[in-house]
């Protein structure tokens, strides 16, 4: 499963894209922030930090599969 | 409707397409880069869109517009990269027969834009650089 | 302020004008000539001013938004003479450092313009012509 | 004593400036009303009908002298 990075998430990893391990047993968005907050702790500390499966919001109790098309989307500021 | 991420904001473009005999009412908004937040001077902005998200929750708020006000055309232009103060960096546009509904959309487009819309703007200073928002 | 009366309205001038460093949003009303009004197919208008009275009219109410808001700067232009539907009449433009102000100037500012600033609009249909408010 | 003339208020009268003569004896915003009433009774079908004295609007009380530029006001309708 790869996860694409923006913003101050890319910052935080140093990467644009992060490929998530198959023996990580990730299959749902609050498992992915939950491995992604062990990996990068500095994550923890965003005023929030959502998962965009196919360019949509998805709720933590969503299930994920690798061909979707998964984000972190960290506090938005456009405008 | 007009939605779209570009390098450089063009207000005319955005006007162009929302006249139309139809409208009485145009009403536009335009962000720019302001060279001060919150007491520090910026001296540039650095923005960042999730190009297709950033598209599609758009057209989500376009269509709710759409759904709540009598509007004729709207536009949603947002720029992306590195911008000096006094540049505009995003345009929202709403036609309408009468200026009620033009009003309310366009100040409800803005609002949720910066809700929902995945883009992120970094701010840097003399000294350093933050994306805002980012920490609570 | 930029606050005139001319025969053609340009935005870009306008927005030209608001746009500031200090500012970090513009809010621009368009009025617009529409080809229909209260069930009739609308051919043309015409717009006559008191030019003198209707500058010193615009210029109070300027003064009364800048009173209330927060604003950096503020443009009133109305064209004059004869406009074919889709054609600009108006624009109103308010830039201030936060979107509230801009937003609430700009509606207050069409608002007082349509109440007290002499300027008459001359309706043209298909088979007749009417002063656009003169009758009960 | 002149009055300026202004959309339908010059259709009206077929004027866009009337003299108003000084034997009239109007010396009141009251009394040219009343007075421009009597001559171009169409006047008076107008949904409102203000008077201008140096581009401010002036009350039905307020004095006219001839040095002053003063307007009639029929309903506005720019925007």
């Amino acid at each position: 499963m790869k996860v694409l990075l923006f913003g101050i998430t890319r910052e935080i990893t140093g990467q644009s894209r992060i490929n998530v391990p198959e023996h990580a047993g990730i299959n749902t968005v609050k498992a992915l922030k939950g491995w992604l907050g062990q990996q990068y702790p500095a994550l923890r500390s965003l005023s929030s930090l959502a998962v965009a499966v196919d360019s949509e919001y998805a709720q933590d109790e969503d299930t994920l599969t690798p061909e979707q098309e998964i984000a972190l989307i960290p506090p938005v500021s456009g405008g | 409707m007009l939605i779209k991420i570009v390098e450089h904001i063009d207000l005319n473009e955005a006007y162009a397409y929302l006249q139309s005999p139809e409208a009485g009412a145009v009403n536009l908004f335009v962000g720019t880069v302001r060279n001060h937040s919150k007491g520090k001077d910026v001296v540039r902005l650095d923005f960042e869109a999730y190009d297709a998200m950033a598209i599609r929750q758009m057209e989500h708020i376009a269509n709710e517009a759409f759904d709540k006000w009598p509007l004729v055309k709207l536009a949603i232009v947002h720029a992306v990269g590195a911008k000096d103060p006094g540049t505009p960096v995003v345009v929202i546009g709403v036609s309408s027969a009468h200026r009620d509904a033009s009003f309310e959309a366009c100040r409800f487009l803005i609002d949720e834009l910066k809700k929902t819309v995945p883009i992120w703007k970094k701010e840097f200073y003399e000294d350093n650089s933050v994306w805002v928002n980012a920490h609570p």
